[in-house]
């Protein structure tokens, strides 16, 4: 009776999982940013940093359902190990990179452990409490971190040994895109895999996804680790294309600006981070130039607005995602 | 008898979603009407729309002469719908008395008179409502629509996860409450037989709209109309 | 007509900070209406940022004033962390930066384009430990916010203070987001030491001060005595009676008794609703004379290192009294005042009583 | 190896002061229709729970083929052949049938863990996802997001869940509630024709299916066995008659 | 020794007010709402302005606070709020931590961004000491107000909620708005109460909290962690939950920071942590069934 072989089925299920046609046309026009608009690459490399640092949080928030205020912790360790190998160690970006990511990597491990049980607030507050105790220690330890002065001295070296960092900033732009758009991809492919489902099927239904033989425990700890590893490359990119580090990495601000970004453009699409560094930064260096004084009025009034028009129909207007979603509120009791 | 209960043609939905088209039954006093349908048809969606939770479109509905379908959800508990949602809806955060202490209005059925036809209930009284087993949680939709003390009660499965037992206690007891105390019901079930055998009138919906409306009586004696309203489409 | 000529004014807008950034834009704009804007036959024009306190985006904005608006001087720098996220970009693009009001003592050895016209906290606490052994305070508690600034207080004044004889009972810390007091206080009160030595940013000190008075501290016998940042004049006034005859050492106050102030205060108050200038205001107001008349002995040429050349060794009478810019350190030379808080005309100032004159920044000397 | 897969010896469950289940001893033969029956409260979806592993007993002992599980994590159950189904929908709901189907597939087939393919890359899953949709009535809705889709056929989805993960013990908790009648049957048919070795444990109150399902029946009343037997003794049992099935028009079936 | 004790649980009363309101909206109404500060913000502002502009005696702010933040609260919920309450939680984050931004702003604009001071009745001002050597209890009578006055609103809170069926219907209607609404609650109405009194509480808080924390346009965020770890270690489902860990809380830290300063600033976060690994729901979690 059935239809051979699964074809549609088949097709169906790999819909998702195709590249759009505006997709390679985004990170286009991303990539030829720093060099026609000179002017902004050093906003553009600040936005690929705060992009990739979302896309961490979208692994573990948007696809596992596990909200983190605390994200900065790995953010700050990345930066502060970056920076300190390129102080004490070697001055090769790459390889810094990779010292930041590990170092997020191993606490984001251990950490992940702390995030198994409880509700979204006790997730919150005991991320929160984490990246503020590293403050604190960042801070005691000022012999190494420069406590609240910050870390200074960093200097790096070219990147792959020929480019060196610019003062217009269009090295690290290049530098802070190249490692987004690799982690993005592999971000892509983590959720689009029968992986990337499970960690959808735990956000959904706990309960189930455990009675279909999900190891629900390790699965959160895996998705978790891996984000806070890109966390720490974000870190570790911000630490190498200031050349410095200081203790506001760590900052609660971080994160819950973090989140802000992510939620604006949207949990559990991956480009929700991308999108909304752009809007948020855009925005923010936008309405400060205007106002330094006042701009923050004017971003809470964006975020609400937002909220209460809905971010659908504000920033994403069309529809890639077959059944185009009911909005919440439609359903339930406005009856007349 | 009088007539309680006139549907118009109504039309209701979620959201956009129309999923009622042009619905129009009307209901007696102190009688019970079955709604039958197979799966996805609406049911749940009319009973929802006559308590309020859905989107309606177009239409009229009157209860005892009011026009319900003026009213906001909460006014119509108060108009006198009883309502049991079909999948329960028990309030987790309350306990089990609390879940009918909070909604209780004055009148013959009290929290007590719940618990004397539900004894189980009564020894799970501070249990929390998802603390329950879904039998009980079922009794206890029930009993919360009863003590709303309604005229007309909407009862979406109501013997859906009920022991045999308390499916024949049930359906006496909805027997005994529309006869004796002169209310009304529409109940929704998946099963006929059992229903029909308690009802006076039969409505059924295909897709949204009314496709067969009479007597209870005719339906249960023509089994092969009922296949043919109700069988599975293969 | 030549170019104007760019000063990049970076500052905490927002946020914790933002009366730092808001009393030094006031300060700044003032010198402007005072003394016009064309210097040399330049005209001067002014670019306002927000940093928000985050030094990653004090870098990014002071990539973009050189790079894109090409100013031709940096200037403001609220905390630490933002200067010394700024230095290598005055470095490499070489662009004198004018920092007027961070106040860690190593700011200016970032970079040979960095030039200060604040204060350092080295500075002024030394002074205090100089006068309090004179005035019958032999033991001492400090207590000071658990970051650079204030470990840089609590260093510089303990030393001092022990070299000249006087006893360190105990030194606190408290974490920098303290929401009460009181542990901290109690414990000073049952070490009863002969004064308390406090050092919080500008803001906390009024909760420092009440809950001092409200644990009867004075009564006990211990006497308050802090850096200027306590009793800062922005606020002093709304303190009420709480920090009358607390004494403080700082190298400003708004009653400081010259005509030059009284002017200051006079046009700063008019100018802004009535607000009072704090230490922070004259940071910048002496910032913009520095770099006018530097912008003045290269004829309006500019040129960084022109610029800052110009700027070293400069000499004049600021509203805060006299200062010079050491042509070594790029740091400022300064009178450093001792003050109690007195009530005036119904209203409360820090009133000066003593001066050590010409004070360098005693974290050069190490 | 004997012929009980699942057996539990002197399982208890308490809440707080409540005794949900009280020192339990079942038996579940391979390859049996078994049918556990009990008035509401009685204890049943608390066993199953117990079994499953969502719940850690009080006292008692689990084994499944021989091997003690009673500590077991819960999805390592499900590796060892035991799934079931929940009296109250426990679903994916941002998910389409089609998306949960290939998920769950996928899982049984041990790439549950893959991260480079994407999902439905596998042939065979996303054929064996299709079967199981046709199977269900659930193929025109294959692209509908769970939380969109009408009682009835959310159940169905349950079922379908259960069975996409190649069962060897199957619990099923009141599987075809709100199921309309003619489904049911249908249903409950292709549960009764998996292989001769699976092993089915059902919950139902619904009295005509249990009696034509089931081939060995256990009466749960107030959390202990009250009687165990096959469905002939069973209906006959005055007891059962008096706690549970009444003496309607049901009882006389069997 | 006592004294210590006093102010710890003089801290835990006062972050407990602050944190009361939001536990109300938040536990209660399961509405995240992060603008809390702000109301709390507004409570303080109405009580420095009334009292230094037109002389209103401390005593007489506290009410009009209480009034003036609810209110707006009341306001807000009509106009803003109803709509976000089935939206996701993240929504209704980014929505409250704009109204946050724009409350910050506006405050600076209108007010202006320097430290607010309140000045206290003298009556309020002093100190009683009793007994001596060790065991010394030293109470400032603000503190002690500040006690009595949370100990006189938790009373009435817990009967408020407990004993009556507003509690109940309040929670029927969170637990399932549609439903509820269907069996006769209105739902709007017992939202609007319930919100319009968080918020006052929030303004009572902020007027009472100024004094000792100082008062800004920063108020909200920097204050905001707090409140959540109050309400996050108490659990969201009571009203007692939160007072004890904010009495907890406030002791634990004011002793901490006594005995062991060089710890000062770790104490709350690694007692937040430890205890909510331990007991994931919060502390003190409503306990079904009977025990
Ligand atoms: N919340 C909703 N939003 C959008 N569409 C819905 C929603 N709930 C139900 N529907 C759609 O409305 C139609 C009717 O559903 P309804 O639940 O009323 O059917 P029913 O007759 O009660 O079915 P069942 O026998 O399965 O309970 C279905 O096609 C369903 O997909
Ligand atoms: N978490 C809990 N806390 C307290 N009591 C509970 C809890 N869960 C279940 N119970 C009680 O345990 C008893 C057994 O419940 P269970 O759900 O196992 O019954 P059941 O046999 O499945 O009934 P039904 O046929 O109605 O589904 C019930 O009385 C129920 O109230
Ligand atoms: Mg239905
Ligand atoms: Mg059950």
């Amino acid at each position: 009776m059935p239809p051979a072989g699964g074809v549609i089925a088949q097709t169906a299920l790999l819909r998702a999982s195709r590249w759009r046609a505006w997709e390679p046309v985004l990170w286009l026009v991303a990539f030829a940013a720093p060099l026609v608009l000179r002017q902004y690459a050093a906003i553009v490399n600040e936005i690929a940093i705060v992009a990739l640092f979302a896309l961490s949080l979208d692994l573990v928030l948007g696809f596992t359902g596990i909200v983190s205020l605390g994200h900065a912790a790995f953010f700050g360790l990345g930066a502060y190990s970056a920076a300190l190998f390129a102080k004490y160690a070697m001055p090769d970006p790459l390889l810094g990179l990779a010292v930041g990511i590990v170092a997020a990597t191993v606490v984001g491990f251990f950490a992940s452990f702390t995030v198994q049980r409880g509700t979204d607030l006790t997730r919150l507050m005991v991320t929160l409490g984490a990246a503020l105790i590293l403050l604190e220690l960042a801070n005691k330890f000022s012999e190494i971190t420069g406590g609240a002065d910050g870390l200074q001295g960093v200097v790096m070296g070219p990147v792959l040994g020929k480019f060196d960092f610019d003062l217009e900033g269009r090295t690290a732009a290049y530098y802070s895109l190249t490692v987004l758009l690799v982690f993005f991809l592999l971000a892509r492919r983590i959720a689009r895999s029968p992986f990337g489902s499970t960690l959808m099927a735990i956000r959904d239904n706990r309960l189930r996804a455990m009675a279909i033989g999900i190891p629900v425990g390790s699965r959160i700890t895996v998705a978790y680790t891996v984000a806070a590893g890109l966390a720490g490359a974000a870190g570790a990119l911000l630490a190498q294309t200031t050349g410095f580090a200081s203790l506001d990495v760590f900052e609660f601000h971080r994160s819950a600006d973090l989140m802000l970004m992510l939620v604006i453009g949207g949990t559990g699409w991956l480009y929700g981070g991308v999108l909304g560094a752009i809007v948020f930064k855009l925005a923010q260096d936008f309405l400060s130039s205007i106002t330094p004084q006042y701009w923050t009025f004017w971003l809470g009034l964006f975020l609400v607005v937002l909220v209460l028009v809905g971010r659908d129909r504000l920033l994403r207007p069309w529809t890639w995602f077959g059944i185009k979603k009911l909005d919440p509120r439609l359903r339930g009791d406005d009856g007349l | 008898m009088a007539e309680l209960l006139k549907v118009d043609n109504l039309s209701a939905g979620y959201g956009e979603a129309v999923v009622l088209q042009g619905v129009s039954f009307a209901l007696d006093e102190g009688a019970t009407l079955a709604l039958l349908g197979r799966n996805g048809t609406g049911k749940t969606t009319l009973l929802n729309t006559l308590a309020g939770a859905t989107r309606q479109h177009a239409g009229s509905i009157s209860l005892a002469g009011n026009a319900l379908h003026k009213l906001p959800s909460h006014q119509r508990a108060a108009a006198g719908i009883g309502w049991v949602p079909q999948e329960r809806n028990i309030f987790k955060s309350l306990t089990v008395h609390e879940n009918l202490t909070a909604v209780a209005r004055p009148g013959k059925w009290t929290p007590d008179g719940v618990y004397a036809m539900f004894p189980r209930l009564a020894e799970r009284k501070t249990n929390l409502g998802t603390q329950l087993s879904g039998g009980e949680q079922q009794m206890l939709a029930v009993g919360r629509a009863l003590v709303l003390n309604p005229r007309l009660l909407l009862l979406d499965e109501p013997l859906e996860g009920l022991a045999p037992i308390i499916v024949d206690e049930l359906l006496k007891a909805i027997r005994r409450i529309t006869r004796d105390e002169g209310l009304s019901a529409i109940i929704v079930e998946q099963h006929p037989q059992a229903i029909l055998a308690i009802s006076d009138r039969a409505v059924v919906l295909d897709r949204g709209t009314v496709v067969h409306s009479g007597t209870a009586r005719e339906l249960r004696d023509d089994p092969a109309l009922v296949d043919r309203l109700l069988g599975v489409a293969r | 007509q030549a170019a104007p000529f760019k000063i990049g004014l970076i500052l905490p807008m927002t946020g914790q900070q933002a009366t730092t950034g808001r009393q030094i834009e006031a300060a700044a704009r003032l010198w402007m209406a005072q003394n016009g804007d064309t210097v040399a036959g330049r005209k001067v024009e002014l670019i306002v940022k927000d940093d928000t306190s985050l030094p990653d985006v004090t870098r990014r904005l002071a990539q973009e004033l050189v790079v894109n608006d090409k100013v031709d001087v940096l200037a403001g720098m609220g905390i630490t962390p933002s200067a010394m996220a700024v230095a290598p970009i005055a470095t490499q693009s070489k662009t004198p930066l004018v920092v007027m009001a961070a106040a860690t003592s190593s700011i200016t050895e970032a970079s040979p384009f960095i030039v200060r016209t604040s204060f350092t906290l080295p500075q002024v606490s030394v002074a205090l430990a100089d006068w309090a052994p004179k005035n019958g305070i032999k033991s001492v508690v400090t207590l000071v916010s658990d970051y650079g600034p204030g470990i840089d207080a609590e260093k510089y004044f303990a030393e001092r203070f022990q070299f000249n004889g006087g006893k360190i009972a105990d030194k606190l810390r408290v974490p920098l987001r303290n929401p009460d007091f009181a542990p901290f206080l109690q414990k000073v009160r049952d070490l009863k030491p002969d004064a308390l030595f406090v050092f919080v940013p500008s803001g906390a000190g009024a909760a420092v001060m009440k809950q001092f008075g409200e644990r009867g501290m004075d009564k006990a016998g211990i006497k308050l005595i802090a850096t200027g940042d306590v009793t800062d004049d922005d606020q002093l006034n709304d303190m009420g009676d709480v920090a009358l005859g607390v004494v403080t050492s700082h190298h400003y106050s708004a009653a400081h008794p010259s005509a030059a102030n009284k002017k200051f205060v006079e046009a700063f108050q008019k100018a802004n609703k009535n607000l009072r200038p704090n230490f922070m205001a004259v940071g910048g107001y002496d910032g913009m004379r520095v770099i006018y008349e530097a912008l003045k002995k290269t004829g309006g040429k500019g040129g960084g290192e022109a610029l800052v050349a110009g700027m070293k060794g400069q000499v004049f009478e600021s509203p805060r009294g006299p200062v010079f810019i050491d042509a070594q350190t790029r740091d400022i030379v300064q009178n450093v005042y001792l003050r109690k808080v007195e009530k005036k005309d119904g209203q409360l100032w820090n009133v000066e009583f003593d001066v050590l004159k010409d004070v360098k920044d005693p974290g050069k000397t190490k | 190896m004997s012929d009980v897969v699942l057996s539990c010896q002197n399982l208890v469950k308490k809440f707080g002061g409540i005794t949900a289940t009280g020192n339990v001893s079942l038996q579940l033969a391979r390859g049996a229709r078994h049918a556990l029956i009990g008035p509401n409260g009685a204890g049943k979806t608390t066993l199953i729970n117990l079994l499953t592993g969502v719940l850690p007993p009080t006292e008692g002992r689990i084994t499944l083929e021989g091997e003690d599980i009673t500590r077991l994590a819960p999805h390592l159950r499900v590796r060892r052949g035991m799934v079931r189904t929940f009296q109250i929908n426990q679903l994916f709901l941002s998910m389409t049938p089609l998306q949960t189907l290939a998920l769950v597939v996928s899982q049984q087939r041990g790439l549950g863990g893959r991260f480079w393919s994407a999902l439905g890359r596998d042939r065979a899953v996303a054929e064996r996802a299709e079967q199981l949709l046709a199977h269900f009535h659930l193929a025109e809705v294959m692209d509908v997001p769970t939380e969109y889709l009408a009682y009835g056929k959310r159940r169905l989805l349950e079922i379908a869940i259960a069975l996409a993960c190649e069962p060897r013990v199957l619990l099923l908790d009141e599987p075809v509630a709100g199921v309309p009648a003619g489904e049911r049957e249908e249903i409950l048919q292709t549960v009764a024709e998996l292989p001769s070795d699976v092993s089915v444990l059902l919950i139902e109150h619904d009295m005509d299916l249990v009696f034509s399902f089931a081939n060995r029946m256990t009466v749960l009343v107030n959390g202990t066995v009250l009687t165990e037997g096959s469905p002939e003794e069973i209906a006959a049992d005055p007891r059962v008659k008096e706690v549970y099935l009444g003496h309607g028009e049901e009882a006389a079936h069997g | 020794m006592l004294t210590i004790l006093f102010d710890g649980i003089a801290y835990g009363m006062l972050l407990f007010i602050l944190a009361l309101g939001l536990a109300v909206t938040m536990g209660l109404m399961n509405f995240i709402n992060l603008a809390h500060g702000a109301f709390a913000m507004v409570g303080g502002y109405i009580t420095v302005l009334l009292m230094q502009h037109y002389g209103v005696p401390f005593l007489a702010c506290l009410p009009l606070a209480f009034v003036g933040a609810g209110l707006l609260g009341a306001v807000l919920e009509r106009t803003l709020y109803r709509p976000l309450y089935r939206r996701p939680h993240l929504d209704q984050v980014l929505f409250s931590i704009g109204l946050t931004f724009m409350a910050v702003a506006a405050v600076d604009y209108f007010v202006g961004s320097t430290q607010q001071i309140v000045q206290l009745p003298a009556w309020l001002r002093g100190r009683t000491e009793i007994g001596d050597g060790a065991w010394t209890l030293g109470m400032g009578h603000y503190r002690l107000f500040i006690i009595a006055v949370c100990a006189a609103l938790t009373i009435v809170l817990q009967y408020v909620l407990s004993s009556t069926r507003f509690g109940s219907r309040l929670r029927a209607s969170v637990d399932d708005q549609r439903v509820a609404a269907g069996l006769g609650i209105n739902v709007n109405v017992v939202f609007l109460a319930t919100f319009a009194f968080g918020s006052g509480l929030a303004g009572l808080g902020g007027a009472l909290g100024a004094e000792v924390l100082g008062l800004d346009p920063q108020f909200p965020l920097k204050f905001m962690i707090y409140f959540l770890i109050v309400v996050a270690v108490g659990g969201t489902s009571s009203i007692t939950g939160p007072l004890l860990a904010a009495l907890l809380l406030g002791i634990a830290d004011v002793a901490g920071k006594y005995y062991i300063p060089k710890l000062g600033a770790f104490i709350v976060y690694t007692l937040m942590i430890v205890i909510l690994i331990w007991r994931p729901q919060g502390l003190f979690v409503r306990q079904g069934g009977k025990a």
